[in-house]
């Protein structure tokens, strides 16, 4: 055991000391990461108990690794403000569906702005509603922020997840322009034709997986661009100690502010994909649970650091849908008949009971995540440590 | 805009919120005892709501009251509500206590930061939830009949049902026994002492365990208080009954100043009142953005709430 | 160190490499219709809520399905179908990439589902494309039928039959003057309160929505009992249905309830119990036929618990599909077909299945029922007149 | 010396609920000097300094810096107008470095926002440059140039100290306000950190020291004014004031007096 660990210390110390080496390694991983969906590279491994358990058979892989995308996008998107500026938002999937309906509406034939209200006369096309998507995300995160950011810690818990119910019941009222559970269908699809003339962007997950994970490493970039700037002194900063920053001169508020339109964007160019995709929206996925899955996402991977959203997000999608087909590739038994009750044990309909066991034995075991802030992990050392010596003298 | 149907039903909607406000109540003080000691938003609490029902339907259809059988005599039902009530205080409670112990105090021990134990609540409510779901095929289940539903006051339009009446006074005398058990026996000072200052508590000879246990013990017993009203009045439960119920108990806490106990009974009764008026004005579908508004508007004026925080010390 | 990182480099990346190439020259071997003609090992796919909130509803449907092919595996024992379940958590979000899985397993040569209007929409598309045939056991939203999808088909009548059909069951059978009309918000419930409106006109005096999960409906009875209604129209489904009935009932409202097939379930006479009594629900669906009787039977045998809504639907389209691989129908073109063709009276659920070209049921053989609930059981009251 | 007033606080009354904490206080700082501002415990020392930067906003009366009314304005306002201060328990931001901190204080005058620091832009990079320039600067001034790179929480006290001083700083203020920076130090500590506060009133700083501790405040300050129960009591040079007989009965009063 002390050779396996010895040897990932010598080859991580190789790593983080050589800079071409990691980006090297890097560039490499990216590349696995965009030929991931082929099924044809798990047939082509084909290491039973490695590889094929791996794949998604209860899902089609390039939609579970698309919907890991878009989950990624959020969960960077609300790490920069549960993680950075440390504001506990529980109502982030409402800037996704500020995303969504905004390119729903633009793009559908059928949307009530064309057929009812006459706002426009013929659909717009995908890519043009997308920025439009992300200002709008955008300003509700400012629109949103400038009340509530008064209230601090849970109370903006709260308050925050009343924005996404009320986003969500007025998104569900069909006399609306969102037309409620009826939806909004036939959403437009990004430009782009293969060879043959058939439509790149369809109902095939793959190039949607594509685009959203070179959406993913966009973002990464533009937000490390932020965290290690001025501003992302001054988040950590409002972070740590928000009396302590003002009076050093940060204009706490403005900031909270910046962090949530961050977030927001972030969410929104998420929501736009998604409805590029899915090709129908309506008001029944942007329930409270989806915002406080992504929540989850975050601090399971460790908040305040891009790579742990990431592994968070990967996650708290792939896991549910990787239990989806577990159950078929190990052959487990579906029921269990006790006291002649059929008990459903199949770990496809146990997934989400599967996935809370999950969330509470890694949080007792790497409470700052899986994958947290160097600093952070070094921070929950010391408190361990304080508890230790605290425990010793009481 | 109703304001025909507001005014019309002005009497009955305030006894139909207020007896929703005191479930609220009983569950929001649940909430608000884990926050006040363990600064903790203790998410899990809704499916101990939620076993509470289904302890307490157990308990009668194992009576051999079902949902399709007859009304029982008041004797009979009176013995049964209390049966009920029992029970599901017990199951709420145990399930509380378990939670407690297997999702928050191995992160306790080893000091972990706020956030991780929201991440096992959300963990806890999630397995709590899916199996109760699939032990019970994720289908709903009907109450038996119990108290009868003529009213017991019936004035120009104005109506109390028994088991309006008995929500609320039973409601307010739990509240009433809490209150007095935390401000006058020992065990209530240590939950205050550990409330204020847990460290200084610990070292006065308290011991925190026991009272954080304590604490989980007396807001799943109040659940299941809750659950057993919940039961009755809606007829029905299911395994996903908690989380919206749940959502606005919370709410209920944070309005009246979560952490303070008073501050729960209001809160609840508040958002109630606010919910049924709400409805009548704009229509039922919109009772959720009211109250919600409702919420962030007074967080805007009042940032700590109604009445503040006041089981422990005001927030650093 | 670096030779050694060079080759863990270098390996990785031809491993990379190598595997874009295999992707590149490997096609899709799952595609529509590769059978080879077998009509063993065939699956029939199911697609809805098989979990979350909405479990409730399509579970008893799924199982309609699952005792149809059981007991065609019973009778088959050497060449067997069977049931592939794609759980969308009746979600349109989750709906593409099922139906993508669903298309990519070339042994499913058709499909019940969706459950759903809304992840109809997300998925049919999908279906469309592969022209894998799909019947819809319960999604009743009109406009399904007017996108140009060959694979669609709905096994019952769609929100237009219905609501117009209650509206006047409300008006000409119980000529009630003052209605009330309360829906859920969802596609199903709103669509028919809608329909139902437009012919019950001035005779309502309230309305109000609801929304679903919702538990708790003391607004609404207060101004149920306010508005002085004798008859309620419900559109919805009985998880609030039936709460919201028991509610009603304990504030002293006496009047008559209604409700489409939302509410037509054994579930709604188990929650609501005595409550129950009396209750009507309209139904796009013929009554009790000798058969239906064991399906019944043999249903709670089976699951131990009453029939949902559209479990008989689900039963008897999984027996079409079995009719067709019976006959050899086995691959996706071969059922698409076979069900153009098709015409017949299901066995449990007494509707006769002909469908149009656009999917929807041959409207000369949607008949809407009304049922009673009396003694906690679904009492055939009539047959509502098509004006 | 030009006595040219630098931080006037007028009449300043401040009242929480019903109890006083701050009860007409009126004194003024001139540019360039050393003002202590000693009490006992309680006296409102904090109280006053906190209605200074802004924490407060006082019942009555006013303080103006450099001739401006500031009271009511937002903090970081106050900060960027020239006044920096440190506080009585330590508040670094724990997680971040030493550099990191002192970073936070020289950004009080940047005005790279997200689009220039998304985007690179040349002033974000003109900005982090004179920023982390001007950090190590400080760092070196206050002498813990070498712990730059560790992470606050993991400073020793007395170095905390430091860095928070340096953190203030770096927002160049013209005042600085010192909350018991000895706090907690040994003798040999504290007389180092004399030798700072000179060093910084050197260096063109007027500062304002509060501390429990008579002598240390006796040693660097020119002039002192003693509050008790939210009052002034006395205001003078250092001999005068510990002549004051009113100053003897309220430290004498206080058993723990230093």
């Amino acid at each position: 055991m002390s050779a396996v660990t010895d040897l990932w210390h010598r080859v991580t110390g190789f790593f983080n000391q050589s800079k071409p080496a990691r980006i090297g390694l890097i560039v490499v991983f990216v590349a696995f990461l965009y030929v991931l969906p082929n099924r044809e590279f798990y047939e082509y491994l084909n290491i039973p108990g490695v590889w094929i358990p791996l794949y998604t058979t209860g899902n089609d892989m390039a939609f579970v690794l698309f919907t890991c995308t878009w989950t990624i996008l959020l969960a960077l998107g609300l790490n920069v403000v549960v993680g950075y500026a440390g504001l506990l938002d529980l109502g982030f999937f409402g800037f996704f569906a500020v995303g969504a309906y905004t390119v729903a509406l633009m793009t559908s034939p059928e949307s009530k702005l064309i057929t009812e209200y006459n706002w426009f006369e013929s659909p717009y096309p995908w890519l043009v509603t997308v920025p439009i998507a992300i200002a709008l995300a955008l300003l509700s995160g400012v629109l949103l922020g400038w009340p509530s950011l008064r209230v601090r810690g849970d109370y903006l818990a709260i308050v925050t997840l009343g924005f996404a119910e009320v986003i969500r019941i007025i998104a569900k009222n069909q006399d609306w322009i969102l037309n409620g559970d009826r939806g909004i269908p036939q959403v437009g699809h990004p430009p782009g034709t293969w060879p043959d003339g058939t439509p790149i962007f369809q109902f095939d997950a793959k190039p949607y997986y594509w685009l959203a994970l070179t959406m993913v490493i966009v973002a990464v970039f533009l937000i490390r661009n932020l965290v290690r700037s001025r501003v992302g002194r001054a988040w950590v900063a409002i972070r740590e100690d928000e009396d302590a920053a003002e009076l050093m001169g940060v204009p706490t508020f403005r900031f909270k502010l910046w962090a949530f339109a961050i977030g927001a964007a972030v969410g929104g160019i998420s929501g736009s994909l998604w409805a590029g995709y899915n090709n129908f929206v309506n008001s029944a996925t942007f329930s409270v649970e989806n915002s406080i899955l992504v929540l989850a996402a975050v601090l399971l991977g460790g908040a305040g650091n891009q790579a742990g959203a990431i592994l968070g997000g990967f996650l708290v999608v792939y896991v549910p849908e990787w239990l989806r087909s577990v159950g078929d590739v190990f052959g487990w038994p579906k029921t269990v008949r006790v006291f002649d009750i059929n008990l459903d044990v199949s770990p496809t309909s146990l997934r989400y009971a599967f996935f809370g066991v999950l969330l509470i034995v890694v949080m007792i075991f790497r409470p700052q995540g899986l994958w947290p802030n160097r600093r952070r992990a070094a921070e929950f050392k010391d408190r361990r440590q304080a508890v230790v010596v605290g425990e010793g003298v009481g | 805009m109703h304001f025909d149907d507001l005014v019309n039903g002005f009497p009955n909607l305030t006894t139909t919120g207020l007896t929703q406000g005191a479930i609220y109540a009983l569950i929001a003080l649940g909430y608000t005892l884990v926050y006040g000691v363990l600064r903790l938003i203790n998410f899990a609490h809704s499916e101990v709501f939620m076993f509470g029902t289904f302890g307490a339907m157990w308990t009668w259809g194992w009576l051999g009251f079902g949902s399709t059988s007859g009304r029982p005599g008041l004797g009979t039902a009176i013995m049964l509500i209390a049966l009920g009530l029992v029970v599901a205080a017990v199951v709420s409670g145990a399930t509380a206590v378990v939670v407690e112990l297997v999702a928050y105090r191995p992160l306790r021990r080893r000091n972990a930061p706020p956030l991780a134990f929201l991440i096992t609540a959300i963990g806890a409510s999630f397995v709590l939830m899916e199996l109760m779901g699939a032990a019970t095929g994720r289908i709903q289940f009907g109450m038996p009949p119990l108290l009868p539903s003529n009213p017991v006051i019936n004035v120009g339009g104005w109506r109390i049902t028994p088991l309006q009446l008995a929500t609320f006074v039973v409601a307010l005398v739990v509240m009433f026994a809490l209150d007095t058990f935390v401000q006058k026996t020992r065990f209530g000072r240590g939950i205050r002492a550990v409330a204020q200052d847990a460290n200084t508590a610990a070292l006065m000879g308290v011991n925190k365990g026991k009272v954080i246990a304590l604490v989980f013990l007396l807001g799943g017993l109040l659940a299941g208080v809750a659950a057993v009203f919940h039961n009755m009045k809606t007829g029905n439960t299911r395994f996903n009954v908690g989380f919206l119920i749940g959502l606005k108990a919370f709410a209920a806490a944070v309005l009246g100043g979560i952490g303070n106990l008073r501050g729960a009974l209001v809160g609840g009764l508040l958002l109630g009142l606010v919910e049924s008026y709400g409805s009548a004005l704009f229509g039922s579908n919109w009772t959720n953005v009211i109250a919600f508004v409702v919420l962030v508007v007074l967080l805007m004026f009042r940032p700590t709430g109604l009445l503040g925080e006041s089981l422990g010390r005001a927030r650093a | 160190m670096r030779q050694r990182f060079t080759r863990v480099v270098g390996g990785v990346a031809l491993f990379a490499l190598v595997a874009v190439g295999a992707a590149a020259c490997k096609k899709d071997d799952a595609g529509p219709g590769g059978t080879n003609g077998a009509a063993c090992g065939l699956k029939i796919g199911f697609f809805g809520a098989l979990t979350g909130d909405n479990a409730g509803l399509v579970t008893p449907i799924k199982q309609g399905a699952e005792l149809a092919v059981a007991q065609y595996n019973d009778k088959n024992k050497d060449c067997t179908v069977t049931l592939a379940e794609f759980d969308s958590q009746g979600s349109a979000d989750k709906a593409p990439g099922l139906a993508t899985n669903a298309v990519n397993d070339a042994k499913i040569v058709a499909m019940i589902g969706p459950a759903f209007s809304g992840e109809s929409e997300a998925a049919n598309p999908i279906f469309e494309q592969a022209k894998l045939p799909a019947i819809t056991p319960s999604a009743t939203r009109p406009s399904l039928s007017t996108k140009g999808w060959t694979i669609f088909h709905r096994g019952v009548g769609n929100d237009l039959a219905q609501g117009p059909a209650a509206a006047r069951y409300i008006k000409n059978v119980l000529k009630a003057e003052k209605v009330f009309v309360v829906d859920d918000q969802s596609a199903y419930g709103a669509g028919l309160v809608d329909e139902a409106k437009k012919i019950l006109g001035t005779a309502i005096v309230g309305s109000d929505k609801v929304t679903e999960k919702q538990q708790e409906f003391g607004a609404t009875v207060s101004k149920v009992t306010g508005s002085g209604a004798t008859a309620l129209f419900y559109g919805g489904y009985t998880a609030e249905a039936a709460p919201f009935l028991k509610q009603l009932r304990s504030q002293g409202w006496q009047g008559k309830f209604l409700g489409g097939d939302g509410i037509n379930d054994a579930n709604f006479l188990s929650v609501a119990g005595k409550d129950s009594e009396g209750v009507i629900a309209t139904c796009p669906c013929a009554p009790a036929t000798a058969a239906k009787g064991t399906f019944v039977q043999d249903f709670k045998k089976k699951f131990n618990a009453d029939p949902g809504v559209y479990a008989d639907v689900a039963y008897d389209l999984a027996n079409i599909f079995l009719e067709a691989f019976q006959t050899g129908k086995v691959t996706r073109a071969d059922v698409q077909a076979f069900l153009g063709s098709y015409s017949k009276t299901g066995a449990a659920s007494g509707v006769t299945y002909k469908w149009e070209a656009n999917g929807e049921l041959d409207p000369s053989q949607v008949v809407v029922w009304a049922f009673e609930a009396k003694g906690n059981a679904w009492v055939p009251a009539q047959e509502i007149p098509k004006s | 010396m030009d006595r040219k007033p630098l931080l006037e606080v007028d009449n300043v009354t401040l009242r929480f609920g019903g109890v006083v904490a701050l009860d007409q206080v009126n004194f003024t700082l001139y540019e360039g000097e050393i003002l202590g501002l000693i009490g006992p415990n309680g006296a409102g020392k904090t109280t006053c300094f906190n209605a200074m930067t802004g924490v407060y906003l006082p019942t009555e009366g006013q303080i103006r810096f450099r001739g401006e009314q500031i009271s009511g304005r937002k903090r970081f306002r106050i900060t960027k107008m020239g006044m920096a201060r440190t506080f009585q328990n330590i508040r670094l931001f724990p997680e971040m470095t030493a550099l990191e901190n002192v970073q936070v204080g020289a950004d009080a005058h940047h005005r790279t926002s997200v689009p220039s620091a998304l985007l690179r832009l040349p002033r974000h990079w003109q900005e982090e440059k004179q920023g982390r320039a001007l950090a190590e600067e400080v760092l070196d001034f206050v002498g813990i140039r070498h712990r730059i790179h560790e992470v606050a929480r993991n400073l020793p006290y007395g170095d905390q100290r430091r860095l928070e001083i340096a953190r203030a700083l770096a927002t160049r203020p013209t005042l600085l306000c010192l909350d018991e920076p000895a706090a907690g130090f040994n003798p040999a500590e504290k007389a180092s950190l004399l030798e700072l506060i000179r060093k910084i009133r050197d260096s063109g700083v007027t500062v304002l020291l509060i501390e429990h501790d008579m002598r240390l405040v006796m040693g660097v300050t020119d002039r002192i004014v003693v509050l008790e129960f939210g009052k002034k009591i006395a205001e003078g040079s250092p001999a005068e004031v510990r002549d004051n007989p009113k100053v003897i009965a309220a430290y004498l009063g206080v058993p723990d007096a230093a």
